[in-house]
Formats: C-alpha cells, sequence, structure tokens
C-alpha cells in the first residue's frame, strides 16, 4: 500500500534522514518507533510532502507521489495526524473539521467511511463544543479535533504521529480500539509512537529508527516482547538519544 | 557657439519626486526653456551655459548632498534651489560660507535667510501676498472674510493676513486649518459656511479646499493664494473652480506685454502656457545670468553677491533684490485672475502701493 | 524555611471562563519536597489550574497560598522568582535562542544587574554574566545537552524541547516545580529517566506539581489528585487510585 | 573562525578612519548621512531585532534632539553640549511617559501606536511654531566646535560621527551580550515563556524603549549641528519609515546589520539619481531586489557568503 | 452649534471614514490571508482609479466597462506580487519583518512610476449614478456619497459572510493560521496566498474607484491612504474586515469631531492621541478577541 525508498531528507544542511525503506501492506498496522530526534517527525513530513526531499520515492499504491505537491497527496488516500497537531487555532471547531470534510467528499464520492454523525459519536466533545475556537480548548481536546480531522479525509492510510499525547488513558484507549476496527476495515495504518506499550497493542509490525536510520525491524513475538526485552529496548530507545 | 568651450555650469536642485514634485516639476520646465534659449542667442558672453539639474526628492537631507556634490565635484558657479523652504535653507548653509550666489524659488524663510547675502529669492514673501489677498478682499467690499489654510505655508501667510487684516478693516470670522496633503476638508468647510462669510481665503497647494467648499454650494468669492494658480490644481477642483480670484503674476492667455515674449516662448516649446512657477524657473536662471554678466563671468563670488543685490527685470515680475524683503516685489507688480468657466481671465483690477 | 508543612495550598479555588465554570472548588495542598500528582480527563482544568497558580489567569473564588502567602495580588514574575515555576503542555522554548541561551535565561532571575551597568558592561554586569553561563554549562550537562547547546531551539524534536524546558525551569532554583505533561513526547526510556531525574530534585528539596496522562510516571507521587470538571474527586496514593471505580471510569478507562 | 572575525572588524575600522580623506566630498557628505541615521536606526534596531518592536516613532525623539539643538543654540545661544543633554532629557522623559502605557501593547498594535505618537508629533511641531519655527523651520544653527576645532566639512563632522557611531555600537553590543539582551530575546520569542522566568518584559522593555529615544535624540542633534537647521520637513512619516527600513534592510538582530541598512539607505538613492526621473522607482525596486534576494538581510547574505568561503577553505 | 455643521460633519466624518475602512477591509483580508501586514494597500487604490480613468477618458470605454477593468487590475496586480515576490520569500524562510520592507518597496515603485508615466496632475472620476445633489438635515449630499456608502456597507458584510460560509473563504484562513496543517488536508496553500492577495488587490482597487469621485487620486496619495487604512485595520483587530471598517469609521468620525469640537488645528493630535488611548483600553483592537494565556 505504502513504501517508501531510500528516503534522503534533511533541512538545509542537515542530513536527517539517511536512506529510508520500509513499506504497509494492505490493511497493515505498522509502528515506528525510536529515540527522540531519531527522525521520526521528518519521515512523516516527506510522506506527507511536509517537509523536502533529497533523494529517494514515496509509493502509494503503485503511484509515485514524490513529486507530488502535499495538498494532492490526500487524493491518494493518504491523511495524517501531525505532531502537534496544526490545527486552525483561530477557527472554531467545526470550521477547522468541515474543511476537512469537504475535502474527504471530494476524495471519494460515494460510501463515506467517517460520517459526521461517526465522528460526534467517537468523541462527543466535538458535538458538544463545535462553536468553540480551537484555541481556547485543552491541549488532549484540540488532539481529538486533530484526529477526527484527518478521519474526515476518509483515508485508506493513517498515519499518526504520536497520537496518544496528552490524551487521557480512557481516551487512548478508546482511540485504539478504533484504530483496531479501522484496520479490521481495511484501513492501513503508520504509527509514529513513543509509548511503546501503546504500539504494541494495536501493531504488527515495527521499524525501529535511529539517528536517521532504521536500524531494526521487528515482527510477531519479538515484537509484541520488544519492551520485555531490555537489550532491544535500551540499545534502540535509550541511549540513541543524547538526551535523559 | 563655440565648441568645445568650457560651458557656464549653473547648479539646480529642485524637488523633482516625493511631496513637492508639483513644484520642482513645472519650475524645471521654466529653467530648461531658460537655459535653451540663452544658449541659442550665444550664452553668457559667448560661452553656452549648462544646468546640471539634480532631485532632492522634496527631503532636505538629499539637498545638502546634492549641494555638495554641485558645489565641489561639478563645480558650478551658482546655485537655483530650492523648490521648498527647508531645503533652501539646508542649501544656504553651504552657499553662504562661499559667498556662492543662490536663487531660491521659494519665498523667505526663517529668520536666518536675511543674513545670507548671497541667497536670492525669486518667489514674492509672505506679507505681499497676504497684501495682495485683503486688497482684492477689500475692492469687492467684504467685511467679513473666512479662511482655509494648509498646516505649511498656508500658516505662514495667514500669520500675514491676521496682522494686516485691521489695517483693511476686515474681519476673519471663521479660520480652519488643513494638514498639507489633506485630502478631505469637508468638515472645516461646514464650519466656515457656518459662519456666513463675505468671501473666503483659501492658502494651500491642492484644489482639495475649494472644492470642498463649493461642494457646499458656497458660492462666495474664494480668493486663493497664487500657489494655487496652476492648470493641474484647477484640473483637480473639477466644476468647482469658478469664481476663484488669484492674486499672481501671469495670466498666459492673456499676458502683460513685457511677458508676452516668455509666454509665447513656452507655448511654442511646450505647447501650453506657462503659470507662476514656470516663470519663476525662467526667471532664476536669468537672475543669474545677469548678476554674472553685471560682475564680468570669472569674478569672484564675493563680487558676484553684491552685483547681484539690485534690480532687475524679470519676465514674471520686476525684482528689487536690495529692497528690506529680500526681492521688492511690489503689489502693483500683481495680476489679478479669476477662473470663469475653467479658464484663467485676467481681471482689470490692480492693487495700488499705498 | 518558613513554618508552614505546605509550600502550597490551594482553599476552595474556583474559576469560570465566561460562564463556563472550569474550576470549582478545588482544594488540596503541596507539602514542602514532596511529589503530588494531578491527573484527569481531557478538559478537565488542569492547565487551567496551573495558570491559576502560577498567576496567569486571576481566579475568581478562593485561596491560593503558595508558602504561607496569599498569591492574589502577586504577578507571575514575583511568583516565579519567589521560587514558584512551571513548564507548559506545549512547550514554549525561545526559538530563535541556542539551547545554552535558553538554558542561561532561566538563570537570568538569579542576579540583578541593571540595563546601565549591562551597557557599560561593568565589572558585576559581567560577573553576573560569567555565572548564568557557568550555571548554563552545568545543567546543559546534568540534562544531556551538552552536543547540542549550539543549536537553534527551533531545530530540535518534540522530546528535546522539553527537556530544555524542565532544564530552563530547574536551573532558576525553583522551590515549587510545575510539571505540565513532562512525560508526552518521551519514549518509555526517557521517561524512565525523567523519572529518576524528578525523584533527584526531590531528593534537593524541591517540591513538585505534576501532571501527566503516564500511570507508570504518576507512581512517583507522594499523593495523586484527580480532577474531574473542575472538582477534586479522588486522592491518594496511584495504587489506591487505580482501583477506585470512579477514577477507572472516567479517566482510566475500563 | 573568531580571530578572524576580529581581524575583519579591525580592518573595517581601518578602513573607516583611514578612507575617507581620500573619497570625494559628496560621498564623505554622505557617509555622515550614514552615520546619523545608523545612530536613530540603532535605537530602531535594538528594539525590533531584540524585542521585536516595530518602531515607527523614531522621528519623534529624533526630531526633539533636533529641536532642541536648534533651539538652545540658535535663541539662547547655549552652548553645543547643552542642546544635546536637553535633547536627551526630553527625549528619555517622553519615552517613560510614552512607553509605559503603550509598551503594554504587543505587535501591530504597538506599530500603530508609535506611528500614531509620529504623527501626533509631526502636527505639533507644525503648530508649535513659537518653538520650532513651523513650515519655515530654524535655520542657522553653529557648527560643531570641539575646543577651538570647527566641525565645518563633512570630513571633519564624519570623524565626529564615526565616533559617536563607534561608541553606540559597543554599548548596544554590550548590552545585547548581557543578561538584559538574553531577557529581551527570550521575551521576544515567547513572552509567556519569558515572564515564567521572571522576567519583567514591560519594565524591560520600556528602558529599550529610553534608550532607544536617547538614540534618536543623539542623532537628531547631530543632523542639526551639521545641517545647519531643523525644520519639520525633515521629520515627516517618510523619515520614521526609513528608520525602521535600516535594521530591517540590514538584518534586523545584527548591529552591524544596522550600519549597512543605514548606508544602504544614504547612498543608494545617490548612486541612482544618475538615472534621473527613473531613480526613485528605481530605488523601490533595489529595495523589492533585497528583500527577495537576501531573505536575512544584507548582513545576512554577507554572512552567508562568508560562510561558504569559510567552509570551501576547509578541507 | 448648528444642525446643519453637524450633519454635515458628521457626514464627512462617515464618508472620510469608510474611505478609510474601504482601505482597511483590504489591508485586513490581506492580513488575514497572508499574515502580510501590506504597506502598499494604498498603491492598489491608485492603481486601480488610474486605470479607470486611463480607460474613460483617454480611451472613452463606457464608465462600467472601465469601472469592471479597474477592480480587475488590482486583483492582477495582486496576484503579480503574490506569484513573483512572496511565493518566492516564503520558499526562502523570508523572515516576518522583510514581508512589511516588500511591500514599502513595491509601494514606493509604484508611487514613482506613476509620478514618471502618469506625472504629478491629481484625477477625478465622475460620481457614480447622476450628480444630484440632496439635502439632509441642512446638509449638502452627493449621490456618489451614498452609493460609497451602501457600497461599502454591502463590501464589508459581503466579505464577512465570505469569510465565515464559503469554504474558500475558510480556506484561506486555514492556509495562513497553519500552512502545513493546511496543506496536510488538501487545502493548496499557495493558490489561496494568491488568491488572498488578488482578494486584496481587487478591494483596494475597488476602494480607490469609489473614492475618487470625491478624493482625486494622485502619485502620492497611497501612502496617505494606507497610513489611515493601517490605523483603521488595527484598531478594528487586523484580521477582521469588520473591525476594520468599524476601526476607519471610529477613526473618520472621531476626525470629524475633533474639528467641530475643538479645533482644525489640533484635529491630528486629538485623533491619534484617542486612538492611543482606544488601543490601551483595548489591546486586542475594538473587535480582537483574546487568546488564552498561559498553558
Ligand atoms: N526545522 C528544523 N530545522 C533543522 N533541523 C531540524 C528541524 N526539525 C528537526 N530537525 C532535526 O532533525 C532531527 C530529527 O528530528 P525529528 O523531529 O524528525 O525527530 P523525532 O524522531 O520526531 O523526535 P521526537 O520523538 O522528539 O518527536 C533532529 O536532530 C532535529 O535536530
Ligand atoms: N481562556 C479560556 N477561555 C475559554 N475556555 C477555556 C479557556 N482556557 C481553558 N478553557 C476551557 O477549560 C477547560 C479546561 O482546560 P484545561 O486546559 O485546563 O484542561 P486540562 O485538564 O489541562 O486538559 P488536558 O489534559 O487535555 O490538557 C477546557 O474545556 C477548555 O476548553
Ligand atoms: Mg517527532
Ligand atoms: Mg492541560
Amino acid at each position: 500500500m505504502l513504501a517508501i525508498k531510500e528516503l534522503t531528507a534533511g533541512y538545509g544542511q542537515l542530513r536527517v534522514l539517511h536512506g529510508v525503506s520500509m513499506h504497509v501492506g494492505k490493511g497493515e498496522a505498522v509502528a515506528i518507533v525510536g529515540a527522540n530526534g531519531a527522525g521520526k517527525t521528518t519521515l512523516v513530513n516527506a510522506v506527507c510532502g511536509l517537509g523536502p526531499v533529497t533523494q529517494g520515492r514515496v509509493i502509494k499504491d503503485d503511484v509515485d507521489l514524490t513529486s507530488d505537491a502535499a495538498h494532492r497527496r490526500g487524493r491518494h488516500g493518504i491523511a495524517v495526524v501531525l505532531e502537534n497537531r496544526r490545527l486552525f487555532g483561530e477557527m472554531t471547531v467545526q470550521e477547522n473539521l468541515r474543511l476537512a470534510e469537504e475535502h474527504g467528499r471530494a476524495y471519494r464520492s460515494a460510501n463515506l467511511q467517517f460520517t459526521w454523525q461517526r465522528i460526534c459519536e467517537l468523541f462527543p466533545l466535538i458535538a458538544e463544543r463545535r462553536r468553540t475556537r480551537i484555541e481556547l480548548l485543552s491541549g488532549g481536546q484540540q488532539q481529538m479535533v486533530a484526529i477526527a480531522r484527518a478521519l474526515l479525509l476518509q483515508p485508506d492510510l493513517l498515519i499518526l504521529d504520536e497520537p496518544s499525547t496528552g490524551l487521557a488513558p480512557k481516551i487512548v484507549k478508546e482511540i485504539l480500539h478504533v484504530l483496531r476496527g479501522l484496520r479490521s476495515e481495511g484501513m492501513g495504518i503508520l504509527l509514529i509512537e513513543q509509548n511503546v506499550g501503546v504500539a504494541v497493542e494495536i501493531t504488527d509490525r515495527a521499524y525501529v529508527m535511529a539517528l536517521g536510520r532504521i536500524v531494526h525491524e521487528a515482527a510477531g513475538t519479538e515484537w509484541q516482547t520488544f519492551l520485555n526485552d531490555e537489550r532491544l529496548a535500551a540499545a534502540y530507545l535509550g541511549k540513541a538519544s543524547a538526551g535523559i | 557657439q563655440r565648441s568645445g568651450a568650457e560651458p557656464f555650469k549653473i547648479g539646480v536642485i529642485l524637488a523633482l519626486t516625493g511631496a513637492g514634485a508639483g513644484l520642482g516639476i513645472p519650475e524645471r520646465s521654466g529653467a530648461l526653456l531658460a537655459e535653451k534659449i540663452i544658449n541659442s542667442k550665444g550664452g553668457v558672453n559667448g560661452t553656452p551655459i549648462q544646468l546640471v539639474i539634480e532631485d532632492d526628492g522634496s527631503n532636505p537631507d538629499g539637498a545638502i548632498s546634492k549641494a555638495n556634490s554641485l558645489i565641489h565635484r561639478e563645480k558650478v558657479s551658482a546655485l537655483i534651489g530650492s523648490s521648498q523652504t527647508a531645503s533652501t535653507v539646508a542649501i544656504g548653509g553651504l552657499t553662504d560660507p562661499l559667498k556662492m550666489p543662490q536663487v531660491a524659488l521659494s519665498g523667505l524663510g526663517p529668520a536666518i535667510e536675511r543674513d545670507r547675502k548671497c541667497v536670492l529669492h525669486v518667489a514674492p514673501s509672505q506679507a505681499l501676498n497676504a497684501k495682495a489677498i485683503l486688497e482684492y478682499a477689500s475692492s469687492i467690499g467684504a467685511k467679513k472674510l473666512g479662511a482655509l489654510y494648509d498646516s505649511g505655508y498656508g500658516t505662514v501667510v495667514y500669520n500675514e493676513l491676521r496682522k494686516l487684516s485691521d489695517a483693511y478693516g476686515i474681519a476673519f470670522v471663521a479660520t480652519e486649518k488643513f494638514e498639507i496633503s489633506a485630502t478631505d476638508t469637508t468638515t472645516q468647510a461646514a464650519k466656515i459656511r457656518a459662519a456666513q462669510p463675505d468671501a473666503i481665503v483659501v492658502v494651500g497647494v491642492t484644489g482639495v479646499p475649494i472644492r470642498s467648499l463649493r461642494q457646499l454650494q458656497m458660492k462666495q468669492t474664494i480668493i486663493a493664494a497664487n500657489g494655487l494658480a496652476s492648470y493641474e490644481t484647477v484640473k483637480s477642483m473639477g466644476d468647482a473652480a469658478d469664481n476663484v480670484v488669484f492674486p499672481e503674476f501671469l495670466v498666459g492667455e492673456d499676458p502683460l506685454p513685457h511677458q508676452a515674449e516668455f509666454v509665447k516662448l513656452f507655448h511654442k516649446e511646450y505647447g501650453r502656457f506657462p503659470k507662476i512657477l514656470e516663470a519663476v524657473g525662467w526667471d532664476a536662471v536669468h537672475v543669474i545670468l545677469a548678476a554674472f554678466k553685471k560682475a564680468d563671468v570669472g569674478a569672484n563670488n564675493e563680487k558676484v553677491c553684491e552685483a547681484i543685490r539690485s534690480t532687475f527685470k524679470g519676465d514674471m515680475t520686476d525684482y528689487d533684490f536690495s529692497a528690506d524683503d529680500l526681492n521688492g516685489i511690489k503689489l502693483s507688480n500683481i495680476v489679478y485672475s479669476k477662473l470663469v468657466a475653467g479658464q484663467f481671465t485676467r481681471l482689470p483690477f490692480q492693487a495700488k502701493e499705498k | 524555611m518558613s513554618g508552614h508543612t505546605e509550600i502550597l495550598s490551594l482553599r476552595s479555588v474556583g474559576h469560570s471562563f465566561g460562564g463556563f465554570s472550569v474550576l470549582k472548588n478545588v482544594n488540596f495542598s503541596v507539602p514542602h519536597g514532596s511529589i503530588v500528582g494531578l491527573i484527569g480527563p481531557n478538559g478537565s482544568g488542569k492547565t487551567t489550574l496551573f495558570n491559576v497558580i502560577s498567576g496567569y489567569i486571576r481566579h475568581q473564588h478562593g485561596l491560593v497560598a503558595y508558602d504561607g502567602h496569599n498569591m492574589q495580588a502577586e504577578s507571575i514574575q514575583a511568583r516565579s522568582s519567589a521560587g514558584l515555576v512551571r513548564t507548559f503542555q506545549t512547550p514554549k522554548v525561545f526559538e530563535q535562542m541556542t539551547v545554552l541561551e535558553n538554558i542561561m535565561a532561566g538563570a537570568c532571575k538569579l542576579t540583578r544587574s541593571g540595563v546601565i551597568e549591562d551597557i557599560f558592561s561593568l565589572p558585576r554586569s559581567r560577573a553576573d554574566m560569567r555565572r548564568i553561563f557557568e550555571l548554563a554549562e552545568e545543567a546543559c550537562l546534568k540534562f544531556g545537552m551538552e552536543k547540542l547547546r549550539h543549536d537553534l531551539a527551533l531545530r530540535l524534536p518534540a522530546g528535546q524541547r522539553r527537556v530544555l524546558e524542565i532544564a530552563r525551569a530547574v536551573i532558576g532554583r525553583p522551590r515549587l516545580l510545575m510539571l505540565d505533561e513532562p512525560s508526552s513526547g518521551l519514549n518509555t526510556n526517557e521517561i524512565a529517566s525523567l523519572r529518576r531525574w524528578i525523584e533527584q530534585l526531590r531528593a534537593e528539596g524541591i517540591a513538585i506539581l505534576l501532571v501527566s496522562h503516564d500511570m507508570e510516571l504518576m507512581t512517583v507521587a507522594d499523593c495523586v489528585h484527580v480532577l474531574y470538571f473542575g472538582e477534586i474527586i479522588a486522592s491518594g496514593g496511584m495504587d489506591e487510585i487505580q482501583k477506585n471505580t470512579q477514577v477507572r471510569e472516567v479517566y482510566l478507562g475500563a | 573562525m573568531k580571530a578572524s572575525r576580529s581581524l575583519v572588524i579591525l580592518l573595517s575600522i581601518a578602513v573607516c578612519v583611514a578612507l575617507p580623506p581620500f573619497l570625494p566630498r559628496h560621498f564623505v557628505d554622505l557617509l555622515v548621512f550614514a552615520g546619523i541615521y545608523t545612530v536613530a536606526g540603532l535605537g530602531v534596531g535594538l528594539l525590533l531585532g531584540q524585542c521585536g518592536i516595530a518602531n515607527l516613532g523614531q522621528i519623534v525623539f529624533y526630531a526633539i534632539g533636533a529641536y532642541a539643538t536648534a533651539y538652545l543654540t540658535v535663541y539662547v545661544q547655549a552652548p553645543a553640549m547643552v542642546g544635546f543633554v536637553v535633547g536627551m532629557l526630553i527625549s528619555a522623559a517622553l519615552a517613560l511617559t510614552i512607553g509605559w502605557p503603550i509598551l503594554r501593547l504587543t505587535g501591530y498594535f504597538l506599530a500603530l501606536a508609535t506611528l500614531a505618537m509620529g504623527i501626533v508629533a509631526n502636527a505639533l511641531f507644525f503648530e508649535w511654531d513659537w518653538l520650532t519655527g513651523g513650515t519655515l523651520g530654524i535655520g542657522g544653527i553653529p557648527k560643531l566646535q570641539i575646543f577651538s576645532f570647527v566641525l565645518d566639512t563633512p570630513l571633519r563632522f564624519y570623524y565626529l560621527v564615526l565616533g559617536v557611531v563607534a561608541i553606540c555600537l559597543l554599548l548596544a553590543h554590550n548590552l545585547i551580550r548581557s543578561r538584559t539582551g538574553l531577557a529581551l530575546r527570550a521575551m521576544r520569542d515567547s513572552q509567556d515563556a519569558a515572564i515564567s522566568l521572571a522576567v519583567n518584559p514591560r519594565a524591560l522593555r520600556t528602558r529599550i524603549f529610553i534608550l532607544s529615544a536617547l538614540l534618536g535624540s543623539v542623532a537628531g542633534s547631530l543632523f542639526a549641528h551639521y545641517g545647519g537647521f531643523a525644520n519639520v520637513q525633515s521629520f515627516g512619516i517618510e523619515k520614521s519609515i526609513n528608520f525602521l527600513l535600516i535594521p530591517v534592510l540590514g538584518g534586523a538582530t545584527s548591529l552591524i546589520g544596522v550600519v549597512v541598512g543605514a548606508l544602504f539607505i544614504a547612498v543608494v538613492p545617490e548612486l541612482l539619481s544618475q538615472f534621473g526621473g527613473l531613480h526613485q522607482i528605481l530605488f523601490g525596486v533595489a529595495l523589492i531586489g533585497v528583500v527577495v534576494l537576501m531573505p536575512a538581510g544584507l548582513t545576512g547574505a554577507l554572512a552567508e557568503v562568508w560562510r561558504r568561503s569559510a567552509e570551501g577553505a576547509r578541507p | 452649534m448648528n444642525v446643519g455643521l453637524l450633519a454635515q460633519s458628521l457626514l464627512a466624518g462617515i464618508t472620510n471614514g469608510l474611505t478609510y475602512a474601504l482601505i482597511g477591509i483590504g489591508l485586513a483580508a490581506i492580513f488575514k490571508g497572508s499574515r502580510v501586514p501590506n504597506a502598499m494597500q494604498g498603491e492598489f487604490s491608485v492603481v486601480g482609479a488610474i486605470v479607470v480613468v486611463l480607460l474613460l477618458t483617454g480611451h472613452g470605454w463606457p464608465y462600467w466597462l472601465a469601472i469592471l477593468c479597474g477592480g480587475l487590475s488590482g486583483a492582477i496586480l495582486g496576484a503579480f506580487i503574490e506569484v513573483a515576490f512572496i511565493r518566492y520569500m516564503i520558499r526562502n524562510a523570508a523572515p516576518e519583518d522583510s514581508y512589511l520592507l516588500l511591500t514599502i518597496g513595491i509601494g514606493l515603485s509604484i508611487s514613482a512610476a506613476v509620478l514618471y508615466f502618469f506625472g504629478r496632475e491629481s484625477h477625478l472620476l465622475p460620481g457614480f449614478g447622476s450628480d444630484n445633489l440632496y439635502i439632509i438635515l441642512d446638509a449638502v449630499v452627493r449621490e456618489h456619497v451614498i452609493w460609497l456608502i451602501a457600497i461599502s456597507i454591502l463590501l464589508t458584510i459581503g466579505l464577512r459572510q465570505f469569510y465565515r460560509t464559503t469554504s474558500v473563504g475558510l480556506k484561506m484562513m486555514a492556509a495562513s493560521i497553519d500552512p502545513v496543517g493546511a496543506a496536510s488536508i488538501g487545502i493548496d496553500v499557495t493558490l489561496m496566498r494568491t488568491f488572498t492577495f488578488m482578494l486584496g488587490g481587487a478591494l483596494g482597487a475597488a476602494a480607490g474607484i469609489l473614492i475618487t469621485p470625491i478624493i482625486p487620486v494622485d502619485y502620492m496619495i497611497g501612502l496617505q491612504l494606507t497610513l489611515k487604512g493601517f490605523a483603521a485595520a488595527i484598531l478594528g483587530g487586523l484580521t477582521n474586515p469588520l473591525g476594520a471598517a468599524i476601526g476607519g469609521l471610529v477613526l473618520g468620525i472621531i476626525e470629524a469631531m475633533a474639528i467641530v469640537g475643538v479645533s482644525s488645528s489640533y484635529k491630528d493630535v486629538i485623533t491619534f492621541s484617542l486612538l492611543i488611548l482606544i488601543m490601551i483600553a483595548m489591546p486586542q483592537g475594538l473587535l480582537g478577541r483574546a487568546g488564552r494565556t498561559g498553558g
């Protein structure tokens, strides 16, 4: 469904991604984990056309998207929940969602997976606060709107960059539930998640990134027990970062 | 003309861009015509003259730089300029120590200008403007005047008007100010209308106030300062421009005998009639030449300055640069014109020196 | 130290935004040198409470006492100078400054040289600057950012911004540190270090008020309060809280 | 790298000192204006680069300096120093009284407030002709004199201005590198976070505003002595805009940028004036060219070239 | 004070206020859709008006057609500025201040070019409708003024509805608030920005055409219009066309009342001092809304 080939990207002089290759199969849920600054967000941005790509290709359903502008990629069924949410703060919840909904309708003229109704069921908050300006919402509330916005684009591949950021455990569980449901409906999922515990729950496979490279691929039981394997976890999640 | 001879260089600094472009551009056409005509007549004592024209951008800082450049790089023998008071004073700071002749196209500025022996002003003084206005007002029997004047020159003229009005038995019943570049003066005009004056004095540089007055259906005579006597301002007044009287110097459609030659030449060159600003530019060049002729070209500056402080018969009017107000233009030199259907028509009225 | 056992205490604090009541009658306190946790569903008012305590919002009801003093009239700066420092849920770093400068900015309040001294680079100003610099270098090392110290903060990935913000807050010698979701954006291992490091601060005598949705991390707290629609619905140790049925229902999920 | 930087600075100082005697007089004259604009522009630059405040009212203080000098030296015949000092005192007092209430505004609101302040002041300069000479202005301001050495040529005045510029730049440099500078930039990037670190934005900004006003006033006094006159026409909104352009052109956060920007504003129109009536169009186009082609300002572009060449030199 | 004077000056205040408002709403529209403080909004008006003057008097086109082309010229100029400069600068991550510099540069060039190519004369256009005069409460009202008032109100309301209800309007807003977020949901950010500049240019030109029957335009009126328009727009909250309109009206009426009530000499002093006071009292502008402070 999604294939990334030898992707190289960076900011100005700084090279962040060094030839990253990976793929997401149809209806597959894949996680990317890695330390802070490993380049996960850079990868997501590159896939969505939001950051510069110096080399490599992004292929979705056999269509090469590499040279497509960011705003044209939604047509191919990609939707993304970005880091920092990237909502329109001065606009209301409803206005934020309306734009996505319109585009979603345009992309999928028939059988919409996500109607306004379904979104409101998923996130009752949205119906309740639809006239509130985004900037007045709490961080977690904004995260919900961001996820709703991505879903309204009616994607068949959903990319989530740390969707659980700032969400209460209950909501995280609900979202995981939803994602699991989506996956069973055939939607592909690419999940960037720091919280491996969360990632493990809904993904079949994971790539581990460090310093702009994919350094490991874990699947099946190896992935399910990733956290328990002290050696693996320490090697890939801890030391690579300069941070804590 | 002798070829190869070093021409006689005169520096000219004008406001060709910026807010003062309305002054500088017509002045330039007058000066350029003078250069052309003088050279076609053999220049000054056989040497052709050359105007080196620079734009100060209506900015006195720029005027200083331009003057430095003209004096020290171009080595001009005299300077003309500038169009506005601020730049004139700025240039004067450079010409005065060198005793270089400078002919300013503006009226007399701050007190210091009286000490500057080499600076001449070919534009009439504000006191004269004021007198000319009051003369006309009293001639039509106006006792109660309204005044609409701008915050720049207008204020200076208005201060003179105030000083002189008692002597004429005239009272100002409503006086309103507007900023130089005002785009609308309706409110001020409304206040003047409410005072119901016999006639209204307008001093400014654009046609805006006259339009405002007329749009409020005020039919009184408007006496406008000579700065407004130009075809452009008349055009900008639209159909408001009737029954407006200007105390000025030159009515191209009906020139005085001594102006006829200049008007003819100008019309031939540009296809339109000159007004005061063009005439000022023309006269300025001639004033300088006359001085140098009198003191011999090549005489030292001190001499030229001395020669310059005397009488001069210009095409716009007659000057006496040794007079008290430094240019000696007389009330009787003033020509009154009136707009009739948008055309300048010379009035028979003549003010008399008292 | 003052004789109070609590560094911060809230008495029936309430606040509403244009009729929308976000905080109603919140009561709890933070003892000296302890870690107090605050959890609650999204939009329950945790960040608003932080804003109230740190002075960004002038609350409408109740009493906020810091170190025994009523804080109602104090400015944000005065509170910060008194050692009450917070971080933000979305990290607010100084993007056009380097990491080191960011941290140095946090130490400014420890020194007193004025604008005039600074302009003429008088000895005190230079000494202050040297001190700030040394402190910041030290903090850089402590928080593992020494490699990044000359990078613009703009370039930092999400997790590092968080760390930077915490470093910047800690360098100013807080007595009560309020962390608003310090764990979000950090991975499992990093959270573990964060936790060690919160414990270390407590050992240094700093009281901490912690908001987080990470229940693992929350176990460092000596006492946890659960905020629900602007009211505390449960308090106690983490294991106790986790058993509370109402909390399970509204916050933790089944 | 650091050593080579001080080398460059030393070299440019040497050039600034040694070159002008060999330059044509009118060019030195332009340099004098560039110097005066640098001082005034530095004030605006500090506010813009360090505090993120666009100040469209610098003209007020520039004019106060000029009028104080003009009035006191011409009408009261006071020594020049008195003009400078009184101008600075009035400017500082005014900056304090106006700055304190308006500096709680931010962004474009503050820019508008400073613009309004400029417009009000300009109207008053016209109106208070007993003080300012109104439209006619005040002329005949004496040349500056240091002991018996009269600064009556552009070159002599140039060295004075050069000295003033150097001192101002040095002081500004100190300020930026001090804890105040740190606090200012923190405030500019995120006011909310800076406050939480006990930075007091309003107090700090007011101080910098006063500082900026002082610089404007000094520049105005210098201008009055150099030009020999003070006229309201020199103190219009256009000049305020120019003062704002100076740091923006050069690159707001760098001090050298202010010098470069001032040089641009003073010299480029002169270079273009040989194109006659087109010159103002060309000046506009030059401005556009600089912004479009050099996003980080003139100094940013220079630094980029510098960096590239340094990198190229390294193996 | 007599009724006629009061009515006349109020009317003048409203008329002037609306001219500021017209410039202001264009500025607000551009700021809203691109975060560029457009220091050449007044030049859009100059260009629009001059195009109409040329077509009308130079080529004898029918008035309505000339007006249409005038409006179009503003839109084209706006699009040109976006495509030729802004786009490129955004790609190069130009700092925020440089957009102000850019627009100042464009403004200077246009004003100088008008002087160079069309001269220093000022131009007037005939009023809309007939040239009738009406007397209302002793105040003289030109028919064009009525048109001006009506059209300004329509434009303001129309623009407000445009941003509130149409999806293009929302997209234009979204694209400027968060370009990355906007692109991620399929909004063509660049195109929206071009639209914004076309809209702003057309509004500017429309303003120019509407005011030229009252205020003669010349090469240097642009900056003046921009300054007043800025004051109006900022007073209103900067991203809000309705606010800009109200800001303009407030400004115009204060001016008129300052002249009538106090003195025309101190008009600017009073107006702009009041402006400062209003802003101190309402730091977000007349219609601005406070965001969330703190975390
Ligand atoms: N705008 C930028 N300019 C320059 N460098 C950047 C920029 N954004 C990120 N980087 C650099 O790119 C690298 C990867 O950052 P990225 O945000 O992709 O990491 P990440 O894996 O998403 O981290 P996190 O888990 O903290 O979100 C980092 O080293 C960072 O310094
Ligand atoms: N300035 C404001 N105006 C109006 N409503 C506000 C404002 N600030 C906060 N709120 C509302 O108050 C409620 C509480 O917000 P707050 O940010 O305190 O929640 P929180 O507990 O921190 O949630 P989260 O866990 O998602 O960060 C939210 O519903 C929010 O919309
Ligand atoms: Mg990331
Ligand atoms: Mg929160």
